[in-house]
């Protein structure tokens, strides 16, 4: 092969030029954007941070958290913290008094997501989290955490219609369940405080 | 997907092979419970060069690329043995249950995964345990042989503590060259002396706190 | 020096080798089976000198070409390289303790933090692993997912390295800026499927975790038809450049024979001359399926390091053609793996892949309990390095910086 | 023009005086370029433009960067000397002192001061250029033959140094 | 009108320097000169930074700075505000007075250097008869400026940058000077404005006579913008600076104002010697084609001077940085026979400038061409094609 001294040097600065002249005209090659006043559309399989689920009106009687620490337990980086609601006789109730998550060490690998039996935890998609308090606001108590079961779909159309099919199939199941029980034992069910049924 | 591959003579016979090449090789098959269940082979220090020697260069195996060096920290067991036998006593036959119980001493291990490029079989798990954990914790390097160790066995050096006889650079890696304990020992007890992130609701919140009391000052 | 003469004795047996005529099996491809009973020796510390004589230079931690916190120390002669030796450990976090301490499914996220630009092969490594120790089968659309993530993985790393490389050459970024206009695309293609940019987290013990979104094989195809002309640019630009040549052509000569002894793996290995590609040597997955080549270099310079990344994103991009138009329909995960309170009987198992940077193996031992009892990792970046010394003595602080830059190491891998 | 002359002045000789006086050898090789500049500030006042750019090519552009260069590759210029006050400088001091001592007399005495100053002739580079290639031509390649001479000689020294010092 | 508007600048500084009394006049009109060159080019530095920021930035297909200001114009006045509010930051090792020096040393000569450069017709501060000369003469002030701000660091990046710095501007002052020589040669003068003038005219009534469009114009065109390059550390030349390698050399301890001082003496040398090229090669401020001669002549430079920039910024953008050695083997067994060739055929040229036959001019400048091209090809060979150099093939296995 016969190279040509200083023919590489050439076309190399005209490859360079060209990129400079597409840069005007072919949208591809410029893959930035202009962040603030432009934004790329968020995936749907995006995942930022956990939230908690729930369903209804009240972001307290509606949470579908159980409090079961399964998430707790797996979570690589333990950045989850769970401390469970007692009545007043001091029995635990089947509901989360505190649900933590220190945002500044989970490392949004959604392994509290998969492991979760309730559908109770879901990723966030907010991004815009910065903030000057390091310590304070990047703890997400409870309050912060939970999110309307329309946000999540929102959020996540396939996966919540997913969900939402699981979650009313389970309840159709356990509602027959009931009723046969209440056939059977025709007494009145205590019904359970920390029940999802919308 | 390993049948495809040119197979390797089976570790008995390779065992066999070095017996007869090396004078005075201790070799022992240790067996892999695993569903892979690949053996290795244990090899004791004073042999090992020349044995890793012969494995790189026999024409059959020609094993000359290591590819993997580490270390595994076996502590001290207790092992209870349960024996259960049949005496009279009393007139009475009676079944007894003696539990003894003793010590197997910890030891550490080095592990060399051994492939051939050449011949593209492999791989051979060697193996070279140390006397105890603690003076005795010495392996011969496999530097001179394969270059590849060299890092490796530096590390294994500097998280296990396992000294590596004939290594050319045996220095610390990874840590710092003050630094004292061995990390990757299953013993091994954390420092209470780095800056800590402190998170709340968590045991290192109370360690910082602990830490920064004593020092004189709460920072978290 | 003295290596190095030991070098050009081996390469005698390369220079043989008949150049360009195609593939040759596996057995006689083996130029340094002559090397039997050659010891390698590190170079031996320089004597002769007047102390203070040289000028000794840390070049790192903080340096811009390291590629991270890794530190050179070089003794000079003028701007000629003495000594170096290298200082690792600043981004030390052991890995390994905690992958100890927590469940083997908990690790796989940490995994993605080991060489940070190809999250998607460490992963496959760490679960190739796992299923080998555990005796998991992959489902056959999770293996071709795994294969579709892993290639684009492969492209978007080389593509990079060769932009950095070029970088540290000094184009002023250009080159670096065009790799990462593909890599974007790339990285836009993993968002979508895995959630994540680059802190992946795909794949699970006996498949993957979730199946491609409604058209993103579509744009993965856009991605793949693309990228071929991004390659053609890139070559415009850089392949024939005089300066590229003259700087990158004779330096760090890096002989097979010595490759192979120290460990050498991944395609600084196959640039010089040794024909040894995991994915064909074990066919793991479902490599023996895709029609593919292994490019080799015969130099084992800086050049080839770089032309054989080029020629490699090529046969990429065939593989993936492939596996794009071959993806079966099925389920993506064996119904046998778990994701709680996962058991592995107790013993051992290590499983290698092909990562980008070389061959990347996961060692575990397995005491029968949720957690690894020995878990580690074999970091092709780290052993890579460890003939760094030879390729740099007698050569010039620039070359040191571009030999480093092709040895394309990522620093969270080398310290782990 | 009298006070060109003389801010002129000073810089040179205090240039002079620091790089003789100054512990530092890149210090006063400095100041010796600072006194190279001031001659030729001399030579353009003197209406000398040619000679003036050539003082200033030569001597700051090649004589002072290769002091300047020899100290970078010997690094010599670390760790300055303690000011010594030894007998042998104290002799220099005594004979420069001497020299300028006859100088000025010789110049005194010789009654150049009274004379009138010729008016300058108009030297184009031109005209130099015609001189030194048609008149002056055979010294001109005499010098450059010396100089190249030197060069090569001064090459094979040092390619002797290091065939004897080099590894 | 247009005669008005070309002189402009010329009659403005003859009336204000007219309305002072007679005393002053003499000191008055250098101080305008200064004044002028030091705001004008100042200005041009600040355009330039935000077009090489802009330009690179559409070579590497990115936006370049578009933040402060419409399309980003008030960059400069961001990054200029910027360097000046920083901390001003002295090593503890460092010569003190040297390192304070070092940065007003780099940009003094360079300043001078403007004095003597026509920037349009009758534009031009001081005409000195060996102007050349003089340009060059402070020229060899910058190399002190990088020896001093390297040395006086106290660095070992820094000393290794103005090794780098020193050798690399020594070596390519020779072949710019030659190249520069060649046009002295054809001239017959060292003074800029004769040489611009000796450019004056037109072949044919349409064919610029500018020295560039002579075979040995060309070439010592191309050679000079080589040297000019590496004399002002650009890119692929940046050796002192070397950011991948020895972390911008000589400039490792400077910061805020001095750091900014620096990089104006690099702009300013930059434009410098753009200029010197303009009017050497190029035809200073002459119209290329005679029908746009009524525009003013400062502005023909000014566009020939962006130019040249742009030229700068597309090199940049493109090729990766040389090895010392190979740096200095470039210079002295490549630049330097070529470029002492190039006299020669420059003096063929003047000597054949007597042939009036038919196509004297196209024999003319076939033979000088073949004698360069031959020169270029047979050196180029000799020195960069070796085995196993250049591009290869490469064998695959399956």
């Amino acid at each position: 092969m016969k190279h040509t001294p200083g023919w590489g040097l050439l076309k190399g600065l005209f490859e360079t030029a060209r990129n400079f002249v597409g840069s005007y005209y072919q949208p591809g090659r410029l893959t930035t954007i202009e962040y603030p006043d432009e934004r790329l559309p968020v995936q749907e399989n995006f995942r930022n941070f956990p939230m908690l689920i729930y369903d209804g009106a009240d972001p307290e009687r509606g949470l579908r958290c159980v409090g079961c620490k399964i998430c707790e337990k797996e979570c690589p980086p333990q950045c989850i913290y769970i401390v469970l609601e007692r009545d007043r006789s001091g029995k635990v109730q089947k509901r989360p008094r505190l649900f933590d998550i220190d945002v500044s060490v989970c490392m949004s690998c959604q392994i509290c997501v998969e492991v979760c039996p309730f559908d109770a935890i879901k990723m966030n998609t907010e991004y815009e989290l910065s903030t000057g308090d390091r310590f304070g606001a990047l703890l997400l108590r409870k309050a912060e955490l939970a999110k309307p079961n329309e946000y999540y779909r929102r959020l996540h159309p396939t996966e919540a219609a997913e969900v939402d099919a699981r979650l009313a199939a389970a309840a159709q199941a356990k509602a027959a369940a009931q009723a046969k029980e209440q056939a059977k034992l025709t007494a009145k069910p205590a019904k359970p405080a920390w029940s999802t049924q919308p | 997907m390993s049948d495809l591959r040119p197979a390797m003579e089976t570790l008995e016979r390779i065992r066999t092979r070095l017996e007869a090449a090396v004078a005075g090789a201790e070799l022992e098959v240790v067996a892999n419970g695993a569903v892979a269940a690949q053996g290795s082979l244990r090899v004791d220090a004073a042999h090992a060069v020349a044995v890793a020697r012969f494995l790189r260069d026999d024409a059959q195996l020609q094993l000359d690329y290591c590819s993997n060096v580490t270390g595994v920290d076996w502590l001290d067991r207790v092992v209870r043995t349960t024996v259960r036998t049949r005496r009279v006593i009393d007139g009475l036959e009676r079944e007894l249950e003696q539990t003894t119980e003793h010590t197997v001493p910890g030891y550490l291990e080095a592990v060399y995964h051994l492939y051939s490029v050449a011949l593209r079989h492999g791989p051979l798990v060697l193996r070279q345990r140390t006397a105890d954990r603690a003076d005795g914790a010495r392996v011969a390097s496999l530097t001179p042989v394969w270059r590849s160790a060299e890092f490796q066995e530096r590390e294994v050096y500097d998280l296990f503590g396992v000294v590596f006889e004939g290594h050319p650079d045996l220095r610390r890696i990874l840590m710092w060259d003050e630094f004292r304990d061995h990390p990757m020992r299953k013993d091994y007890v954390e420092p209470d002396d780095y800056e800590y992130e402190p998170t709340p609701h968590d045991e290192v919140l109370a360690k910082a706190r602990r830490h920064y009391a004593g020092a004189g000052g709460d920072r978290a | 020096m003295r290596a190095q003469a030991g070098d050009l004795e081996m390469r005698g047996a390369f220079a043989a080798e008949p150049h360009g005529g195609g593939g040759r099996s596996a057995g006689s491809d083996a130029g340094w089976g002559a090397g039997a009973g050659h010891e390698w020796v590190r170079p031996a510390e320089p004597v002769g000198r007047l102390e203070g004589e040289w000028l000794e230079v840390a070049m790192g931690p903080h340096h811009p070409s390291t590629h991270g916190v890794f530190r050179m120390n070089v003794a000079l002669e003028g701007e000629r390289i003495r000594k170096l030796k290298p200082v690792f450990g600043y981004l030390h976090r052991n890995h390994e303790k905690i992958a100890e301490g927590t469940t083997y499914l908990g690790s796989m996220p940490y995994t993605d933090r080991l060489d940070y630009f190809c999250s998607l092969t460490n992963n496959w490594a760490y679960a190739l692993a796992v299923e080998t120790l555990a005796g998991l089968g992959v489902p056959e659309r999770a293996e071709y997912l795994r294969v579709i993530t892993g290639e684009l993985t492969r492209l978007l790393n080389h593509a990079c390295l060769v932009g950095f490389l070029l970088h540290d050459m000094g184009t002023m970024g250009t080159p670096l800026m065009y790799a990462f206009r593909e890599r974007e695309k790339i990285l836009d293609l993993f968002e979508a499927l895995t959630g994540a940019r680059m802190m992946c987290n795909y794949l699970r013990f006996g498949g993957c975790r979730v199946d491609v979104p409604a058209g993103w094989l579509a744009g993965a195809q856009r991605v793949v038809d693309e990228f071929p002309r991004f390659l053609d640019e890139f070559e415009n630009l850089l392949t024939t450049n005089e300066i590229v040549l003259a700087r990158s052509q004779g330096v760090g000569v890096l002989s097979g024979a010595l490759a192979v002894n120290a460990g050498i793996t991944g395609p600084m290995l196959r640039a010089s001359g040794v024909n040894y590609d995991l994915r064909k040597v074990d066919r793991y997955g479902i490599y023996d399926r895709f029609n593919f080549r292994v490019p080799l270099g015969e130099h084992g310079d800086v050049y080839d390091r770089y032309m054989v990344r080029i020629l490699e994103m090529r046969e990429s991009v065939k593989i993936l053609a492939q596996a794009l138009k071959d993806l079966p329909p099925g389920p993506i995960l064996d119904p046998k793996s778990k994701l709680r309170g996962f058991r592995p009987r107790a013993g051992e198992a290590y499983g290698r892949i092909e990562a980008p940077k070389g061959e990347l193996g996961f060692y575990l031992i397995s005491d029968g309990s949720v957690r690894p009892y020995r878990y580690r990792v074999r970091p092709p970046s780290l052993i890579n390095l460890t003939v760094l010394e030879e390729l740099c003595l007698g050569h010039t602080v620039a070359d040191a910086v571009i030999v480093l830059g092709s040895v394309d190491i990522v620093l969270g891998e080398v310290d782990r | 023009m009298e006070t060109a002359f003389y801010v002129l002045a000073a810089v040179t000789v205090a240039g002079a005086v620091a790089a003789m006086a100054l512990p530092r050898l890149v210090h006063c090789t400095l100041c010796l370029a600072v006194a190279f500049v001031g001659l030729a500030g001399h030579f353009l006042l003197l209406g000398a433009e040619f000679v003036s750019f050539a003082q200033v090519l030569v001597y700051v552009g090649a004589v002072a960067i290769l002091v300047v260069f020899a100290m970078l590759l010997t690094r010599s210029a670390d760790a300055p000397p303690a000011w010594v006050v030894s007998r042998p400088g104290l002799l220099g001091v005594g004979v420069a002192v001497l020299v300028f001592g006859c100088l000025a007399a010789t110049v005194a005495g010789s009654g150049l001061a009274g004379r009138e100053a010729p008016p300058a002739p108009e030297v184009t580079v031109k005209a130099l250029g015609e001189r030194l290639m048609a008149e002056y031509v055979v010294p001109l390649e005499v010098v450059g033959l010396l100089l190249t001479a030197a060069l090569i000689g001064a090459v094979i020294l040092a390619l002797e140094d290091r065939a004897k010092g080099g590894t | 009108m247009m005669e008005t508007l070309d002189q402009l600048f010329v009659l403005l500084k003859r009336w204000v320097v007219g309305e002072f009394p007679a005393a002053w006049r003499l000191w008055l009109s250098p101080l305008i000169d200064a004044g002028a060159i030091i705001g004008v080019f100042a200005g041009l530095f600040a355009v330039t930074t935000l077009l090489e920021r802009k330009g690179l930035g559409r070579l590497q297909n990115r936006m370049g700075p578009n933040r402060v200001g419409p399309f980003g114009v008030l960059q400069p006045l961001a990054d200029g505000l910027k360097m000046l509010t920083k901390e001003d930051i002295v090593p503890r090792a460092a010569d003190r007075v040297v390192h304070f020096l070092a940065p007003i040393a780099m940009v003094t000569p360079i300043l001078l250097a403007y004095a003597v450069l026509p920037f349009g017709r009758n534009l031009v501060a001081v005409d000195f008869d060996a102007g050349l000369l003089f340009f060059f003469a402070v020229g060899a002030g910058t190399e002190l400026a990088v020896f001093m701000a390297g040395w006086s660091s106290r660095n070992k990046y820094s000393l290794l940058g103005a090794m780098r710095g020193i050798a690399q501007m020594i070596s390519y002052e020779v072949p710019l000077v030659l190249s520069a020589v060649a046009v002295v040669l054809v001239a017959g003068s060292l003074s800029l404005p004769s040489i611009v003038d000796s450019q004056a005219g037109y072949h044919w009534g349409w064919l610029a006579r500018w020295h560039v469009f002579t075979p040995w114009g060309l070439a010592g065109f191309i050679l000079f913008l080589i040297a000019a390059t590496a004399e002002s550390n650009r890119s692929p030349f940046d050796l002192p600076e070397g950011e991948s390698e020895i972390i911008a050399g000589h400039l490792i301890e400077y910061s805020g104002f001095k750091y900014a001082l620096f990089f104006l003496g690099e702009y300013l040398g930059l434009f410098a010697v753009s200029a010197l090229g303009i009017t050497l090669f190029l035809g200073g401020w002459q119209a290329p084609v005679p029908f746009l001669a009524w525009v003013p002549s400062y502005l023909w430079f000014g566009a020939k001077l962006l130019g040249c920039i742009a030229l700068f910024i597309w090199l940049r953008g493109t090729m990766p940085r040389l090895r010392t050695d190979q740096l200095m083997n470039f210079a002295w067994k490549f630049m330097l026979p070529l470029v002492l060739v190039n006299l020669v055929v420059a003096a063929l040229w003047h000597g054949t400038a007597a042939w009036g036959f038919f196509g004297a001019g196209a024999t003319r400048w076939l033979l000088g061409g073949a004698v360069l091209w031959l020169t270029y090809s047979a050196l180029s060979h000799a020195l960069f094609t070796a085995p196993g150099r250049g591009p290869r093939t490469y064998r695959y296995a399956d």
